[in-house]
């Protein structure tokens, strides 16, 4: 295990999808993507930008349209053509049970803000979130972590594809609710954080609340190490955690040491770009070549003291110069020790080092790119280059698929919240927090304790139960009905039954269903006649109307059984009854019938 | 220890609840809770259990950014402000709406407008349009004679609720125009990052740039940022109370589109003429009523009574119960004006159809074929004030502003 | 010689007009002139030099054909006749409209209608829509409590200015019911060899056998003669004044589409039930009053005097001048109710999001989405009069019969 | 020339389109077809048609769908979407001053009715028409006849397709204004009627208000010679009435005669078909075979005392009933007088006349037809041969290409028309005669003899001017300039100039920009080159905002000539100077100066 440094410091925000429907609509928290879309840009407003923030004004100096894929569970809110609605109870009350789960101290008065957004991942270039609590604690079996905020949100736009200047989402994953829960960066290590998020989700999924699907739990980590906070967006694995950090917190230290050495060397200059496109006549190399086919400039400046920080060992600094300039659309950097490369011989390098009088320790930077953009890219990089050197690497950074992380923005301030007047103020009021009391949910070892212990099943029935979101329709019909039955029908007939036909019945189905069948007094075998016409496509509607699930009494049996000749195995005769008579029996009356008959 | 009720907005605070101690800005108090905006951004309505510290601060004032002025360099716009969403931000701390007109926050997003056009800003009102009223349609007018005498196009920005009104009052109050004359709204404010505001603003300095020489409003064709309608004043109606493309023409398709920098005018139009000349007066005592089953004859009754012409909702073709023929008669007969409409919004009223239709007309009642609600009470309150009444009831039922269609296509439904 | 004022309607008549000799048959005599039926099958009207011969003849009567009865075998379909253009029919020498029910005349067009229903025709009220007053829903209400208990079907025929207002009522009024109610008219009257009203009726009757357990609209989805909508009554509106497809869904997509003689149901609804209930009072005392600018407090005192409650169509999202706050409080607070709707009639009303909205929400003024004012009467006009006061508002806000609309996809407008 | 009966009397229905907008909408008299349509099914009304009236129940029977091509003339009105506008006014004043120029009483109110029509011609199932006027006569230079009445009315619909049971329909010309006006019988011979026709299309055209097509006159001639009054239906050309008149003299009389001759056999019986499919088996007919493969069954009927009645010499009994069989749908009919024929040979005609039991003068049917039909059938071959036998002819027919008629309907009945409720009764009232009194139109020998004669024109140009509906822009342009030359700008110029670009240059136009020349006093030269450049696609505002009509004054003229050497040709020299210039030239200016140079 890596030995992280004494000052670290990890923070989690858990990003929680809330199984219900969406946050300020009456929409769905599931849907398909229709034929139709509609498209859109968006303008940041004067007022609430930093002047700073060049990679906002970039965004919009960039013209993008965003198009929207309509979905079947979006409607006039979602393409921001109408004000949101009320929100939903069933959402706000998971969070508020999330709150008293932690012991968070829950707000008298709910206020909804908007958070600016211009990305186009909110069609109205906002996210709609309020802070419904503060403070609490988190424990995990070794770990625990202090809460500062639980928030419920809108999750943003499914972004389905970006082609040119256009960036193509889905409307379907727009407004549904998120829990948003931040802890104090009160963790030492990235096992604890671990510990912690799983702890976090698991909770809302004991309460039977979490959204199933591969995008339900997302996390955001803090991590600073004394070089301030640097925020990882877009964690979606749990267990990469560990892996991620330890990029991070090698990717720092390094630069801190580069930092040391630049400093010692003593410092840098601004660097400050000139266009020589007659450097390289002559080159054998496609990528200037292609460039200069393209109208762009060749830019040469020199980064005084750099010579081996860029791209040497551990030294990584071309690359944050790099990914800066990527923000604002700039790609054609270059630089001092990468070259040889690229085509670019040797003696081209040279060429370059001599025409800009290198010192001994100094470096150069290669931009290929228009000359009008030569202002843009100066202020990125030397802007770049100052944080680093003030050893400040605060900043957000975006989760790669190999574990590291690359620049993505400054860390958001709060000028880009203010309120969404379209919803008043939620009043928490005494009644709603009674109607949660009792719903507040345990961890998910005393949940699965619980169960099992009140409906005497196995734990391993109580755990699929509730992986499955099938608790609280088990605890449902287990009030009407011997509970190990339900859970044999819940845990392993329903499965069963939608493996064999590939297919998912809605849980409401069965539970309309089942509960017919209890309310009928038609036992198990027509329980499980019910889920084996719900999993040919039957509607319950149907299948009720039809008296299907009545189970053939004695006589009907005899019957039955006088076109059976062979009846030898009881459970294949019950089958050919069922077939033949689209109705369920009950084995044990057949076994004795067959044997009476035996005798 | 400063005590709450000593607490203003914009104060910093430091103070304590459930045991927390919260920093932030003040936002307002109210009975016990306090607003607070917190360093995260968000606003908390909280019940302090102690306050630790409190500055005043100043930081938080209500912005009132009114720029008027001058900006670019070509043919002179003027865009007259009344109010609205379009012209409206929001205070990012307190999420109120407060007026804005800088110009330039516009020309900044649509930079060849500089080259194109001088746009001179000129706030006029500043009102929420549902609180308009007929004396400042006059006043509106009177602004636009002025205005047109140095610029070569009108922009009005105004608030959509009772655009399609203005917009009937002024084409009606304008006995001539040299210039035209375009009003534009938003339906999601400029603080919005999705705001419809720029595109309909950039469409509304293109379509004032043109010879098209009647009342025109300036609004999204559809929920896409793509195209531009330029809409008759007199035959458009907000049709939905929360879309983009709430605007449409009723009976007709749109005079114009705008989409990429470009006008194209598809519908037929007057010129704009040689000068700018208005009526300067209006009456105000005229007005809608809408019928519906079990209305009493007092309803009608006491509504005439403050009133010198009165436009009807009607159903259909334009009928109401025949319990009304009398009352009716009775108000016609005393030389006002009773002109009826259709609350189908779409189609002519018709009173030759069916026989309420022609006991309406023996009471005295006109109709003036697809002449829209809105439209007509504009009219009304025009004409009653500068004809004399025996020329009321024929000059609402002749066309002079396009606001009675000759003929309605399969498609303008 | 007999004189003019001898003549009367229906005599044959010989007589000289500016020196020609003409025949024909008397159809009114109105001052000096006398309206004549030529042979050749034009009616003239002039005043007679001399009339030579003159014989009463009783050819020309004003039939009042209703034949109710039944027809065909199979499913009972009752067939409830109120009145209204589709079962009008033209005297062909008067051109005088006049009613006339047979069934037979319909079912003779669709044959097969005759093996699949049994159809009942039930004259109930001849009177034209606009006259339709709140008792007489009451009174139809009881009429179909009746019939359902016989009938798996009803079609109420129904003059199409009032449709939806009577449909939302019915809807209101029917606490249960055990049958589909489908409201049938036509916009081109059945004398006409292009009348509508043969296909929405064999709409309508089809409709009514399904398992729709709510009050529906029966009417052209197009100007061809293709296919028929079923729409939900509390969601449609009369959208065109004269044209066959009027009736649209406001917000939602249809129900229902029938044709080919084939039903397919489209959309959402609720199932038929067990039984028939229905509540028997309605409180008259509630109207709806339409904003516009310019309008005087007194123009809304002196409504809400005699109400109980009222609807308002206010502009955008539902706003008026601020001017009436205190009105509109004052009202409230002495216990009637006010619900805000809005005259775009499409898109929700929604006080939350402007000032004047939220003046308004303190002024205890009610809203609830998007329900249209023509049902917000109607369910007012039903739960003043059957419910407790304390319970109005929360009433009007929840939604009972699909009148209020969660969402409201894109296309829906 | 042929000889008519003494007996014989002719009326006719002249139909002529007024050149104004539609009759009861605001769209124009001209438009053309746009992509959309819509469909339309008509029902008869039980109070209209009488019971014996079977071609319309059969029309409603057959189940037709009317598809309507929506034209750019046409609005709501036509799609019968929307009620009738009020009447359009110069209509209205064409047709009472055509009913002031034949001196026909004008009603004092006017009572729109409408006209039953259910083939989908008209869209609401019924024409609009009203009687403007009554009596009155019409003469001409050789004949004359009174007129019964002068109605105003909507023309139809324009059918464009049959295909099926589908019907198209244009609706570019339904609802254009149709002046018609109808004589009395007293009309002698084929000759007298073409005149009188001609008569009433003159003076239209003589007051500049007969619309401009082929269409725009169209004729029904009412024929009589002792055996009831036939209306034949649509005569196109004037000249084809002798013709037509001809063939249907000698249709009556062969048809007396044959009723002659079979009334002394004894006259016929009943026909009543029976089927008997196994009589022609083994027969080669392809008509035959076809038939049976069809479906269809050999119903055979004796026709008592027909033989030789039904096609021999003159006699053509068999056309009628084929006819007749036509309008309900039935075609297959066959009979002993054209047999043997279509494969039928004499022994099987010998057959089937044996198995009938023929007697002497006998004659039999043959209709290849269901057994289904069969009723319907015998109905209509009773009804007709009664009729005949009777020997009322009167019915209405219509007029075929090679100068034939047909039978299409009984005469139509009163029965058919009612008020137009939807349109109030319209007063003529004092103001409105007076409007008219000064405009009634003129013989065309008069017009042309006043035009020419108040203008100083040729007869030859005045006629030309009616004929091209210019005499108003003609007589307008006259107040304000010389009229001989406006007249040739009009009569020789303008023609000259469509014809080389192959344009129609619309007459406003020309008016406009001839109009401007003159306020501008530019002179003859500006209004060709006006006229040219209408030809050549230019509007009249662009033409008058560009000053491309001012001619060069001579100093531009002697500047221009210094680029030109030959000089021989005048108007040559004209025509480089304005293709060069772009403006109009005065030739004699030229022809001054090129003299001025030679000197």
């Amino acid at each position: 295990m890596v030995k992280f440094p004494e000052n670290t410091k990890i923070g989690l925000e858990v990003h929680l999808q809330v199984n219900a429907g969406k946050l300020f609509c009456g929409c769905e928290g599931e849907g398909m993507d229709r034929e139709r879309s509609f498209q859109r840009t968006l303008h940041s407003s004067s007022g609430e930008t930093g002047s700073s923030d060049i990679s906002t004004m970039y965004e919009e100096s960039r013209n993008r349209t965003f198009k929207y894929i309509v979905s079947t569970n979006s409607c006039l809110v979602e393409a921001d053509e109408e004000p949101p609605h009320k929100i939903n109870e069933m959402a706000l009350n998971a969070s508020l049970m999330m709150a008293r789960a932690f012991n968070s101290e829950i707000l008298d008065r709910v206020v909804v803000m908007r958070k600016v957004v211009i990305d186009g991942s909110n069609t109205g270039g906002f996210q709609r979130t309020s802070l419904i609590a503060m403070g609490g604690e988190i424990k995990g079996d070794t770990y625990s972590s202090k809460i500062s905020a639980i928030c419920l949100e809108e999750d943003a736009c499914r972004k389905i594809e970006e082609r040119g200047n256009e960036v193509v989402y889905s409307l379907d994953r727009l407004g549904v609710p998120l829990i948003e829960i931040s802890t104090e960066p009160d963790i030492k290590n990235p096992e604890g954080a671990v510990e912690i998020a799983r702890e976090i989700g698991n909770r809302l999924l004991s309460a039977g609340l979490l959204k199933k699907g591969a995008d339900s739990i997302r996390q955001d980590v803090n991590f600073s190490m004394g070089y301030g906070r640097v925020e990882i967006k877009g964690v979606s694995k749990l267990t990469t955690i560990p892996d991620i950090l330890e990029r991070e917190m090698e990717r720092q230290k390094s630069l801190a040491e580069a930092v040391g050495i630049w400093k010692e060397r003593g410092g840098t200059e601004n660097v400050i770009f000139e266009a020589n496109n007659a450097i390289l006549n002559g080159t054998g190399s496609r990528l200037i070549l292609k460039s200069v086919e393209n109208g762009k400039d060749i830019l040469l400046s020199i980064l005084k003291n750099g010579r081996g920080l860029l791209k040497n060992g551990n030294f990584r600094i071309g690359r944050e110069i790099a990914d800066a300039l990527k923000q604002i659309g700039i790609t054609g950097i270059l630089h001092y020790d990468e070259l040889p490369a690229y085509g670019i011989t040797q003696e081209e390098k040279d060429r370059i080092a001599n025409y800009l009088n290198l010192g001994e320790g100094d470096s150069f930077l290669i931009l290929l790119e228009e000359s009008a953009e030569k202002e843009r890219a100066e202020r990125v990089i030397n802007d770049r280059i100052s944080k680093i050197m003030s050893l400040n690497f605060s900043e957000t950074r975006a989760a790669m698929d190999d574990f590291s992380t690359r620049y993505m923005r400054p860390l958001s301030g709060s000028s880009r919240m203010y309120p969404e007047t379209d919803i008043s103020v939620i009043e928490i009021n005494e009644s709603r927090l009674r109607e949660i009391e009792g719903r507040v949910p345990l961890r998910l070892e005393e949940m699965v304790e619980k169960i099992s212990r009140e409906y005497s099943i196995s734990k391993q029935d109580a755990s699929t139960l509730i992986w499955n979101g099938m608790t609280e329709i088990f605890m449902r019909l287990s009030e009407k009905y011997d509970s190990r039955a339900i859970c044999r029908e819940l845990v392993q007939k329903l499965p069963d039954a939608e493996r064999k036909k590939n297919v998912k019945i809605p849980a409401e189905y069965v539970e309309d269903t089942l509960n017919y069948c209890i309310e009928k007094n038609y036992g198990r075998y027509s329980m499980e006649r019910a889920i084996d016409l719900l999993s040919e496509g039957k509607l319950p509607e149907e299948i009720k109307s039809e008296e299907n699930l009545k189970p053939l009494d004695e006589n009907e049996i005899i019957e039955a059984l006088k076109n059976i000749k062979d009846t030898k195995n009881i459970s294949l005769v019950a089958k050919q009854i069922t077939e033949m008579k689209g109705r369920p029996v009950d084995t044990s009356i057949i076994a004795r019938l067959v044997k009476v008959e035996k005798r | 220890m400063p005590e709450i009720d000593k607490i203003h907005e914009g104060s910093v605070i430091t103070f304590k609840w459930r045991g927390r101690e919260l920093k932030g800005i003040v936002l307002g108090v109210k009975d016990k809770y306090v607003s607070v905006k917190l360093e995260s951004g968000y606003n908390i309505m909280v019940v302090p259990d102690k306050i630790i510290y409190a500055r005043e601060n100043g930081q938080i004032e209500t912005k009132q950014r009114e720029t008027p002025g001058e900006s670019g360099k070509g043919r002179e716009i003027s865009i007259i402000s009344t109010g609205g969403t379009i012209v409206s931000k929001v205070d990012y701390k307190t999420g109120a709406v407060f007026p804005s007109l800088d110009i330039r926050e516009i020309t900044s997003k649509f930079q060849y407008l500089e080259r194109q056009f001088r746009l001179n800003t000129i706030p006029f009102l500043n009102i929420l349009s549902e609180n308009m009223e007929p004396e400042q349609w006059v006043e509106l007018a009177r602004k636009i004679r002025e205005e047109s005498k140095k610029s070569e196009g009108i922009v009005i920005s105004h608030g959509t609720d009772t655009m399609t009104y203005t917009a009937s009052a002024l084409s009606f109050l304008l006995k001539e125009q040299s210039v035209p004359i375009i009003m534009v709204g938003s339906q999601r404010s400029s603080d919005r990052p999705s705001t419809d505001s720029y595109l309909n603003m950039e469409g509304a300095i293109n379509f004032a740039s043109t010879d098209f020489g009647e009342v025109g409003i300036s609004m999204h064709s559809s929920i896409s940022d793509a195209g531009i309608y330029l809409l008759r004043g007199v035959r458009a109606r907000k049709m939905h109370s929360s879309r983009r493309d709430a605007f449409r023409p009723i009976g007709e398709k749109p005079v114009g589109y705008f989409q990429d920098g470009l006008v194209n005018m598809t519908g037929k139009y007057r010129k704009k003429g040689e000068r700018t000349e208005i009526f300067e007066k209006i009456e105000k005592r005229a007005g809608i009523l809408y019928f519906y089953p079990g209305m009493e004859i007092d309803d009608m009754a006491s509504f005439m009574e403050r009133k010198m012409g009165i436009v009807i909702m009607g159903t259909g073709l334009g009928h109401i119960s025949t319990k009304f023929i009398d009352l009716l008669k009775e108000y016609t007969d005393s030389g006002r004006l009773a002109v009826m409409t259709t609350q189908c919004i779409n189609g002519p009223s018709d009173l030759n159809v069916y026989s309420t239709g022609r006991q309406l007309i023996k009471a005295g009642v006109t109709w003036a074929g697809n002449l829209l609600p809105e439209a007509a009470v504009a009219k009304m309150m025009v004409v009653m004030a500068n004809y004399p009444d025996f020329e009321w009831s024929r000059r609402m039922v002749s066309n002079v502003r396009g606001e009675i269609l000759e003929r309605e296509e399969l498609e303008a439904f």
